[in-house]
Parts: structure tokens; C-alpha cells; sequence
């Protein structure tokens, strides 16, 4: 595994989330975070998980952020709506809040030793290992998804639609 | 030669072609289109441009288009954000040109001691691929709906996405049935199995998928009956509005780029992709000399055919100009080529050809075969674009959600019990 | 084979604890990012990286006991993710319908 | 093959309970859809009805003298059912709320009735599965279907508001779970849970099981809504419809408990002095803010908002005095689940009243909507008090011998302090609780309309199903928590 690429997904993808937590606009938001959905595939494709990375750009980018360009687009917002008001205190509070997070959660992880990854055994990540499992040990977990599927799609039907009789 | 060195030249290679196939297909299938357009409109279509009064059938005027574009203004109006506005077209097209780095153009092949696919990136979940990438595609139409910050650009980079993301499910779950019968989402697989016997292919053991698959796929290229993201009768020109020069042609390259690809995914699942009909690899390797004789043997004889019937076509003053010297131009030549292929080989006979050059025959045949196929393809996508007319938007989602994706869930129920059958 | 049969290499080896850095970090952007936003919709999206940098953790982890269990939970919290999003979509159409705003700082009818 | 089919029909059978409310949940969607004119009376009715239908089965299950293995990830055993029982009654009660709700205001539609299945659904995976994923996957089936209840009353900009609140807040939580949960995976390799509960940390990740507890059970605290967690609970809670808030009130903390009795059972890296701290640093917040904090709100619902805050304290309590000597005492789980069961009825019943207020088509919990209640409608006005009563926990309420279970479980187990802090608080918990009796009957009404007008049959039956077990528990609670004795471990 070359490490060079590792750092390079690594960088864009911290860069490019970085960038869309400081936007106002949600649409630069958006593509900032596309950006770094597809270098977090990338970074699956280092680790063996090609069928993941390839879902990863299907389900994140080609779905769920098709819908929220769509609901921004829907909305039209105008540039008053974007506005910022600085609230300087509660923003530096909140930072030191996730760098004393960060802080101790590297310093949890760097206590492992680094080894390097073993060998992959044959067929890891394929489509056919992580399908047959899904359908023999997880199977029920597989069945209540699609209930929650179900709950999305009537969920999403009863808040969006808007209503006729009146 | 060095073996990194030549594996270095056929990645490159591999990755070159396919662009070079796509670049050439589209002004080709945009003088198909308007020649077609013209044929089915019973109008002569575009003739007037030429080159020192040679003017192809009018095969000179995508070029003289292609000038126009790129040495018009490039304007870009004030009201747009610049960046996004700009970025916009090159997300479109360049994802319109990744897709093909999965289709297989020919049958894997011995080759080194190793085995050359024909296909740049095997990857293992080859459908997936294509159906994340062809998603990504709405980007770029929704991007520049919106960079534009204009309302008909707007309401087509909506609509864009809204039918995007509703026949996309109806694809997917279309293509699922082609996956549950060939039992792998590599595309390679999927051809593979359908075989050399066109009753095994895909569009018709799966008609249902098929039908499905190519209606949705419409959908997703913005092809007519469901180009209602750039509808000019509502929208002037939907996402498109305030695009002009280089970046106008490059969404207008992206939109026949997709259709080629679209084309070459139908063909690929539906049709036995690189698979000539009733020939299969094996056979054709070890036979290859026969039939390469006999192939000649026939080529040689349509081309005398052929320019024979051109060259009587020749009148003197039929159109007064350069043009009527036209059928003379190629006919002869036809001609002499065939009459010259013939006599070679009634001279030379039939002859051996050595394993590797068999192979790589086999090869070239399977590429023009898909080819051809693909060329078949986009043009059914022309041909509807010139007899069906455009629908209601509401009438297409009501086409995409309540038809389409039922149609496509009952499929997968009809194959899962057609699998258990057998 | 256990992982720990390995010898330990410490030269430039990408190794487990980069990847759960790397998911450490981009957890804590999403939830700094949920806190110091005023717009809904980029909340939203920090949740999307919340659940991405846990998909991170888990694949590496995947890789790194060499189980396909980790792929699974993937799949499952990319699924999740995806009601995720269209359920808050949902929610901030309908709170646009009412009041023309998606700055969360607008929403303060209740005090308490 | 045949092993699959084995498979399958194991988990048809063992998980039935489950199983009859998917059925139930669809066949309502499709009533819903296919019913040619839009009523949702008969909706409602096949809600109950599956509802009612599950209960039976969970009772039938109960007698059964070995219960089938269901699948290893799906455990079925007496604690579940005890929990499905409880949560099904949650739902059972909602609904019926909900339909008096309904011909009230005239908004709620059928979709209701199938979320709140599907939401107990949810609540029933949370607890009931061996395995972290899937616990995970049924909180958020239970948490999403909650957002879109939450958020249901469309029009009205407060729903829209809590909806949005929670969603952030509820999102932000369960990945903070998740995370945990991956912490776990990083840990030990695996997510089942009596898997964890022998394996040892893999070397060098052996840091990460503390961490991994205190997410996941932070994650379960937003959920609870215990103090520093509870910031969202008021505003939610006043903006949802009052059905909901009654659902969100008791379903989600007792699917809530019933997961952290399970993990606490089956993770002894729980058994911890570092959590056994937390415990105790959170469930003292959770007294003192809780009960402070209830006394200066000027509306019923966000002073049951705080009130259901302490609640939530006093389980955790319940919990924590589960611990001898630094062990969670898997027997000692019988407390919490009384105490859940006299928490839910009293809760839900209060509630009941509460969706009966409406003024000018829109909900009045206010304070001063009460007044005059009392000489309007006495009955129903005593009724409240009785619930609130009981939440005071006054003797011969169900509330008093949860919490003298609560508190007696604590001495025994040599949590002094804590439990005189119990007591103090539910004697300051009086003050709140009582000023709405006091509205009700010594506050004369500025005249116009009261808040009470009809009564649907409906509620009337949660009500009256609500007090009179409130007062039948409360007098006889020794058969209930034996009960509870057998379902704990």
C-alpha cells in the first residue's frame, strides 16, 4: 500500500471538510463534502473495500447528495437568507470542545502500536463474501433496514407533500 | 521489449482508445443525427458545407460547427457564480468520458504468457461502477442550473435531478435481474454468458429488464421523450440558458458522449456486448483462417457490388458542379480495391495464420462488432428522438414511479422464480 | 493469522492508527461542524460526515482483523444514512413552507 | 438449503411477536392507500388490534416453558417479552390518545398509526437483539419514525420546530452510539454482545472499551434526556403534538433501559468505578436540574418535559443501585422495570388529558388555560391529580411503590446518600406537580370557553385504563413486581 496516496485522500478529505463546516453557502457546502466522499472511496480502495468504494460514491454522492442539491435548489434561497451573525464566544468554546475531543482520541489510537495490515485472505471485500453474509448471519438486520427504508419513504412522503384541502 | 515498458503502452493504451472511440463517435452521430432527422422529416439535411467543393454528405459540417464553437466569444454573464459556472460542462464531460473505462470492447485474449482484457479497469463490481458514475453525471446539469442564477436554468438543473434520481431506480433494479442471471457484476461476466446464440442474449431471455433498462436510460441521457430538463417549448433552453461557445459545445458533447455510452451499456447487458452473433471465441480462434478467407472473399465482392452501382450513378450535370463527380470519386476505387483483393487472394489461396495473429483478428472482429452494435444503438436513440414527442413532466414521474419502478421490482420476482424453476 | 504475528515495521507503513486518526478528526469536524453552523443544511451534511467517518473506522477495522463483519456495518450505516437525509430533508421543506428561513438561530418560538 | 429454510422458520417463529407487528404496520399503510375514501378510523382499529394481537402473543410466548431460539442475533427471552409488553402497551395507549386527539383537531392522518408500529418495532429491535448493529439499526427505526411524528402537525411552526431540534440532537446522538459501537469492534473484533461480555481487548487496542462505554452510553443519555443531555427535551417535547410527546415521554426511555439493562448485563467492562461515577455524577445533575428547573415552567407539557427528565433520573438511580460492590446485579433489574411500568401509566394517562386541551384549534397546555377546569370538569380534573399524585409518588399510587423499590434497593445496596437526595427531590418534586391541581380547582376561569369541551371515547378509555391501574398497582404492587422478578435475569 503506497503510503503517498494514503496522505493524499487523507489531506483532501480533512481539507475539503474543513472547508464546508467554515461555508455559508449551502451548495459550495455540498460540493466540498462530494469532494471528500469520493477521496474517503478512494482511501476504501486502499483498504481492499472495492465494492464499499464503489456504493460509497453510489449511495453518498450519486444519492443522498443529488437529494440535497435538490432540496437546495427547491428551496431558492436568496443571498439575505445565507446570512452570518459571528457569535465569536460559542464558536471558540465549541472548537476547543472537539480539539480536547480530537486530542484525546488520538492520543487513545497512537498507543497502538503501528502494525501494518496483514495479509487480505482471499476474496475479502468482494461482492460475493459481503453478500453471503448478509444473507445468512445478518439477515435480520437486512429485513429491518428495508422496515427502515419503509419509514424513510412514508416519513419523507407525510413531511414533504404538501396539502391539498384547504 | 521490456516487459514494464510494454505493460506501461497497453495501460495507456487502454485508456486512450476508449476516448478516442468516444471523440470520434460524436461528430459522427451528429451528422447521423441530422441526417436521420432529415430522413425521417423527408428534407435533404445538412449539404452545404464543403471543403474545396467536396462535401461528404454533409460529414464536413459537424467540423465547420466544431470551428465555430471554439472561436466563438466565450461569454460569461454577470449574474453567474464564476467558479461553479465554469466548472459545470467539464464535470459533465469528463464523467461522461470515465464511464467507458469498464465496458468490455473484446473477448479477454492470451496474450505474453498473461491474458490482455480489452477493457480498461476490470473492477470487480463493473455495474455498480457505471451506475454510480452515470449519477454523477446530474452534477454537472445541476450545477450549471444553478451557477447560471437564472430561473428556466434553474428549473431545468430541478427537473434534471428529479429525473435523474427517479429512473435511476428503475435502472438499477432492471439491471439487477441481468446480475441475478449471470451471477456477477463484472461486465465481462455478464457478456460472457450471454454467449454467441442470440436467444440466450439478455434482450431476449429478459425482455422485460430490457425494455425497462433502455426507457430509463433515455431518461438519464436527457434524450427526447424525457429532455424536459432543456425542454425549449417551457424552458428556453433549460440548463443550458446561459451557456454559449466552447463550454455550450462541451455539455453538447457530454450529451452525445452519454448517449454512446448508454449505447454500449445496452448493448453490453442486452445485446452479447462484444459477442458475434452465432460465432463463438473458441471456434473463431481455432477457424480463424476460414473465416477470415471467406470474410474477404465476401468484402471483395460487396465492394465491387457496391461501386459498380455507384459509378453508373454518374451523370454529367445532374447538380453543375464539383458534386457530380462524387460517385466517380468513390465508386472506381471501390472497385479496383475489390477487384484487386479478389485477385489476391484467388492468387494467394487460403493460408495459415499463425496462433497469435488469430487471436488478434479476433479481437479487431469483436470491436467492430460491438461497434457496430453501439452504432446500431445510438441510432434508436436518434430515430426516437425524431418520432416520439416530448411528454408531460408530470406525466413523467408518474412514468417513473408508478410504472417503471413496480414494472422493474415484478421482474426481479418473475426472475427469481424463473430461477428457481430451472 | 493474527495481527499481532506480524513484526512490527515502523518505517513509512500506513498503518491502523492512521485510518483511526484519520476517522477521529473527521468525527470531531462533523460535530464541530454541527455546533458552530447556523444552517440546517450544512448540519445535515455534518451528520453525513459523522456517519462517514464512522464507515472509515469500521472499514479499517474490517481490514485489519480481516473480517467482512465491518463491510456489513458499512452498508447497513450507509442505508441508515440515506433515510437519515431524506427524513431531515423532509423536515427542513416543511419548516421552509412555514417560515422563510434555514438559519437554526430563527428557531426560537419556545423559551423556556 | 434445508438449514436456511430451518433458519428462517426459526426466526418466523421465535420472533412472532415481531413478526405480527410488521404485518399489522403494512396492513395499515395499505388500508390506508387502498381505502377508497381518506377515513382513519379503520386504521386505527387494525393498529390496535395488531397491537392487541401482539400482547397476546408476547403472553403466550411467556407461558411457553422454553422459548425457541429464535436466531443467535434476535434473543427472545423473558426480559424482552417484558419489554414488549410494555412498549406494545405504550403503543396501545397512544393510539387511542391519538384517535381522540384526531377528531380534535382534525390533522393527524392514518400514517400515524403504521409509524408508531413501526417505531415500536424499532424500540423492539433496540432491546432485544444480541448484536450492536442491529440495536443500533432498530434505535434508528425508533428514533426517524419519532422526527416524522415529532414533526407530523405541519402547519403549525412548533412541530416543524421540535422536529428540526430533535433531528439535529437525535442525529448527533446516534453517532456518537455508533462510534462507540465501532470502539467496541476496534476492541474486541466482534459486536454480539455475549461474545463481548467473555472476550478479552486485543492487545494494544486495549484502551478503547472505556472510551467505547462512555460513547454508547452517551449516545443512550440523549436519548434518556438526563441532565447534561436534556437541553432538547423541553422545546421537543412542547412542540410535538401531545400524543407523541406521550409516546416519546415513556416508549423511548423504556426501549432506552431495556438495551442498558442488557448491556450492562452482558459487558462486564461496565463494571467499572470510572462508569459507576458517571453514573452517579449524571443521576445527581439529573435530581437537582430536572426537579429546579420544572418548578419555574409556565406550561404543562414542558413542565412534564422536566418532570420526565427526573423520571429518567430516578431509573438511572434504579440502575445504579443495581451495583453491589462494584458489579451490576443482573436481578436488581426488576426495580427498573417497575418502575418503567408505573412511570408509563401514569405518564401516558397524564398525557391522555392533555390532548383533550385545545383552544381556537391549536393546543393549550398553558397554565392559565387551566384555570377553572376543576369546576368544568371535575372528574377529569381530579383524574389529573391523581396522575400527578402519583408521579409525587403519594402512597397508594403506583408511583410510591416504584419508588419505594427504587429507594429500598438503593439502601440495601449501601447507596445512602443518594437515596436521601431521592427522597428530598421527590418532596420538592410536590411543589410543580401539584400547582396544576391547584389552577384546576382554586383559580376561577376569566371566563369564555374552558379548555375541555368533548371527551372522545377514546381517550376516555386511555384515561380510565391509566387510573385505575395506576391505583390497582399502587395498592397491590407485590403480583406486578414479582412479575418483573421472573423477567429479570
Amino acid at each position: 500500500m503506497n503510503p503517498y496516496f494514503f496522505y493524499a485522500f487523507a489531506t483532501i478529505t480533512v481539507l475539503m471538510v474543513v472547508l464546508m463546516i467554515l461555508q455559508k453557502n449551502p451548495i459550495t457546502g455540498a460540493m466540498c463534502l462530494i469532494v471528500s466522499f469520493f477521496s474517503l472511496a478512494g482511501l476504501y480502495v486502499l483498504l481492499e473495500a472495492h465494492f464499499i468504494a464503489v456504493l460509497q460514491i453510489l449511495v453518498y454522492a450519486g444519492a443522498i447528495m443529488v437529494l440535497f442539491i435538490f432540496v437546495i435548489m427547491f428551496l431558492n434561497l436568496k443571498k439575505e437568507d445565507l446570512k452570518t451573525g459571528r457569535r465569536p464566544f460559542y464558536q471558540f468554546a465549541a472548537l476547543i470542545a472537539s480539539g480536547a475531543l480530537v486530542t484525546f482520541l488520538v492520543v487513545q489510537y497512537t498507543k497502538i502500536p503501528p502494525v501494518s495490515f496483514p495479509e487480505s485472505v482471499a476474496g475479502f471485500g468482494t461482492v460475493e463474501a459481503i453478500g453471503s453474509l448478509m444473507f445468512s448471519k445478518y439477515v435480520i438486520a437486512f429485513e429491518v433496514i428495508g422496515l427502515l427504508l419503509l419509514v424513510g419513504i412514508i416519513g419523507a412522503v407525510l413531511l414533504g407533500k404538501k396539502e391539498n384541502h384547504d | 521489449m521490456d516487459t514494464q515498458l510494454l505493460h506501461f503502452i497497453i495501460v495507456t493504451l487502454k485508456l486512450v482508445i476508449p476516448f478516442a472511440i468516444i471523440l470520434t463517435f460524436i461528430p459522427l452521430l451528429v451528422w447521423l443525427e441530422r441526417k436521420g432527422s432529415a430522413f425521417i422529416q423527408d428534407r435533404p439535411g445538412p449539404n452545404r458545407a464543403a471543403i474545396m467543393g467536396i462535401r461528404l454528405c454533409g460529414l464536413i459540417h459537424p467540423f465547420a460547427d466544431a470551428m465555430k464553437l471554439m472561436f466563438k466569444e466565450d461569454i460569461i454573464p454577470s449574474q453567474v457564480h464564476k467558479f461553479f459556472y465554469v466548472l459545470a460542462p467539464f464535470i459533465a464531460l469528463s464523467v461522461a468520458s470515465v464511464t467507458f473505462l469498464v465496458i468490455p470492447f473484446a473477448a479477454p485474449m492470451p496474450f505474453g504468457g498473461g491474458v490482455l482484457s480489452f477493457q480498461a479497469a476490470n473492477i470487480n463490481a463493473g455495474v455498480l461502477y457505471i451506475l454510480a458514475m452515470t449519477s454523477m453525471g446530474v452534477f454537472g446539469i445541476m450545477l450549471a442550473g444553478w451557477a447560471s442564477n437564472n430561473k428556466f436554468a434553474r428549473l431545468g438543473g430541478l427537473r434534471s435531478s428529479a429525473q435523474m434520481i427517479s429512473y435511476e431506480l428503475s435502472m438499477g433494479l432492471a439491471v439487477i435481474s441481468v446480475i441475478m442471471w449471470a451471477g456477477s457484476l463484472a461486465l465481462n461476466d455478464i457478456v460472457s454468458l450471454q454467449g454467441a446464440n442470440i436467444l440466450r442474449w439478455n434482450f431476449i431471455y429478459d425482455p422485460l429488464a430490457c425494455l425497462i433498462f433502455i426507457t430509463a436510460a433515455f431518461a438519464e441521457t436527457n434524450r427526447t421523450p424525457f429532455d424536459l430538463p432543456e425542454g425549449e417549448s417551457e424552458l428556453v433552453a433549460g440548463y443550458h440558458t446561459e451557456y454559449s461557445s466552447m463550454k455550450f459545445s462541451m455539455f453538447f458533447m457530454a450529451e452525445y458522449a452519454n448517449m454512446v455510452i448508454a449505447s454500449a451499456l445496452i448493448v453490453t447487458l442486452f445485446f452479447g456486448g462484444w459477442q458475434i452473433p452465432f460465432l463463438d471465441t473458441n471456434t473463431f480462434r481455432t477457424n480463424a483462417d476460414y473465416y477470415l478467407y471467406y470474410f474477404l472473399v465476401a468484402a471483395a465482392v460487396c465492394c465491387v457490388i457496391l461501386g459498380t452501382f455507384l459509378s453508373i450513378k454518374f451523370k454529367k450535370g445532374r447538380f453543375g458542379d464539383k458534386r457530380d463527380y462524387e460517385p466517380l470519386v468513390f465508386g472506381v476505387p471501390a472497385v479496383v480495391a475489390g477487384l484487386a483483393i479478389f485477385c489476391l487472394l484467388v492468387v494467394l489461396g487460403r493460408f495459415p495464420l499463425p496462433l497469435e495473429a488469430a487471436n488478434w483478428i479476433v479481437a479487431v472482429c469483436q470491436i467492430f462488432t460491438f461497434l457496430f452494435k453501439v452504432l446500431l444503438m445510438c441510432w434508436v436513440f436518434i430515430w426516437v428522438r425524431w418520432t416520439v414527442p416530448r411528454i408531460r413532466y408530470d406525466q413523467l414521474m408518474d412514468l417513473g414511479w408508478k410504472f417503471m419502478l413496480p414494472l422493474a421490482m415484478l421482474n426481479i420476482v418473475i426472475t427469481a422464480v424463473r430461477m428457481l424453476w430451472q | 493469522m493474527h495481527p499481532r504475528s506480524v513484526d512490527f515495521e515502523i518505517h513509512m507503513h500506513v498503518s491502523i492508527h492512521h485510518y483511526l486518526v484519520l476517522a477521529a478528526v473527521l468525527f470531531c469536524l462533523g460535530l464541530l461542524g454541527v455546533i458552530i453552523q447556523r444552517n440546517i443544511l450544512i448540519m445535515l451534511m455534518c451528520i453525513e460526515v459523522l456517519m462517514n467517518s464512522i464507515n472509515l473506522t469500521f472499514i479499517a477495522l474490517a481490514r485489519y482483523y480481516n473480517q467482512v463483519d465491518g463491510h456489513l456495518v458499512a452498508i447497513f450505516v450507509m442505508a441508515i444514512a440515506a433515510v437519515e437525509a431524506a427524513i431531515g430533508l423532509g423536515i427542513v421543506i416543511s419548516l421552509f413552507r412555514n417560515r422563510q428561513s434555514i438559519d437554526i438561530n430563527d428557531f426560537n418560538s419556545m423559551r423556556g | 438449503m434445508e438449514t436456511n429454510i430451518q433458519n428462517l422458520l426459526n426466526i418466523l417463529v421465535g420472533g412472532i411477536t415481531i413478526w405480527i407487528l410488521c404485518a399489522g404496520a403494512l396492513l395499515c399503510l395499505l388500508i390506508d392507500a387502498l381505502w377508497p375514501r381518506k377515513m382513519s378510523v379503520p386504521v386505527y382499529t387494525i393498529g390496535i388490534l395488531t397491537l392487541i394481537v401482539t400482547l397476546c402473543s408476547a403472553w403466550y410466548q411467556w407461558l411457553q416453558p422454553d422459548l425457541p431460539a429464535a436466531q443467535d442475533l434476535l434473543v427472545i427471552d423473558l426480559h424482552t417479552l417484558f419489554f414488549i409488553t410494555l412498549v406494545v402497551l405504550v403503543g396501545i395507549l397512544t393510539i387511542l390518545n391519538a384517535l381522540g386527539y384526531m377528531q380534535l383537531h382534525n390533522d393527524l392522518t392514518a400514517e400515524f398509526c403504521s409509524l408508531i408500529i413501526f417505531s415500536i418495532i424499532g424500540m423492539v429491535f433496540f432491546f432485544s437483539s444480541d448484536h450492536l448493529l442491529i440495536n443500533f439499526i432498530g434505535l434508528e427505526t425508533m428514533s426517524l419514525s419519532i422526527y416524522v411524528l415529532v414533526g407530523s402537525h405541519k402547519k403549525n411552526f412548533k412541530s416543524n420546530e421540535a422536529a428540526i431540534k430533535y433531528f439535529i440532537i437525535g442525529g448527533v446522538a446516534s453517532a456518537i452510539f455508533l462510534y462507540g459501537v465501532a470502539m467496541f469492534y476496534g476492541a474486541y473484533g466482534t459486536l454480539k454482545i455475549s461474545e463481548l461480555a467473555m472476550a478479552l481487548p486485543t492487545q494494544g487496542l486495549d484502551y478503547l472499551p472505556k472510551t467505547a462505554v462512555a460513547f454508547i452510553l452517551t449516545g443512550i443519555f440523549f436519548k434518556l434526556a438526563v441532565v447534561p443531555f436534556h437541553f432538547w427535551a423541553p422545546d421537543v417535547y412542547e412542540g410535538a403534538p401531545s400524543p407523541v410527546t406521550g409516546f416519546m415521554a415513556t416508549g423511548v426511555k423504556i426501549a432506552s433501559f431495556g438495551f442498558a439493562i442488557r448491556i450492562f448485563i452482558g459487558i462486564n467492562v461496565l463494571d467499572m468505578p470510572q462508569i459507576q461515577n458517571l453514573l452517579v455524577v449524571v443521576v445527581v445533575a439529573t435530581f437537582i436540574v430536572g426537579n429546579l428547573l420544572a418548578i419555574v415552567q409556565d406550561d404543562v407539557k414542558r413542565m412534564l418535559a422536566y418532570s420526565s427528565v427526573s423520571h429518567a433520573g430516578f431509573v438511572l438511580f434504579g440502575m445504579l443501585a443495581g451495583f453491589r460492590e462494584g458489579r451490576y446485579e443482573p436481578f436488581s433489574s426488576h426495580t427498573v422495570m417497575f418502575y418503567l411500568l408505573g412511570y408509563l401509566l401514569m405518564t401516558l394517562g397524564a398525557f391522555a388529558i392533555l390532548s383533550l386541551m385545545i383552544r381556537k384549534r391549536s393546543e393549550a397546555t398553558h397554565y392559565t388555560d387551566l384555570e377553572g377546569l376543576g369546576h368544568s370538569k371535575p372528574l377529569l380534573a381530579g383524574l389529573f391529580t391523581l396522575f400527578m399524585f402519583s408521579m409525587v409518588g403519594m402512597p397508594g399510587t403506583v408511583g410510591f411503590a416504584a419508588k419505594y423499590s427504587v429507594i429500598s434497593l438503593a439502601v440495601q445496596n449501601g447507596h445512602i446518600g443518594l437515596a436521601i437526595l431521592a427522597v428530598v427531590m421527590s418532596i420538592v418534586s410536590a411543589f410543580y406537580y401539584l400547582r396544576p391541581s391547584v389552577t384546576m380547582f382554586f383559580k376561577k376561569g376569566a371566563g369564555g370557553c374552558p379548555v375541555i369541551q368533548e371527551i372522545p371515547f377514546t381517550s376516555s378509555a386511555s384515561i380510565t385504563f391509566c387510573a385505575f391501574t395506576v391505583i390497582y398497582l399502587g395498592l397491590n404492587p407485590d403480583a406486578f413486581i414479582k412479575l418483573a422478578k421472573i423477567a429479570a435475569f
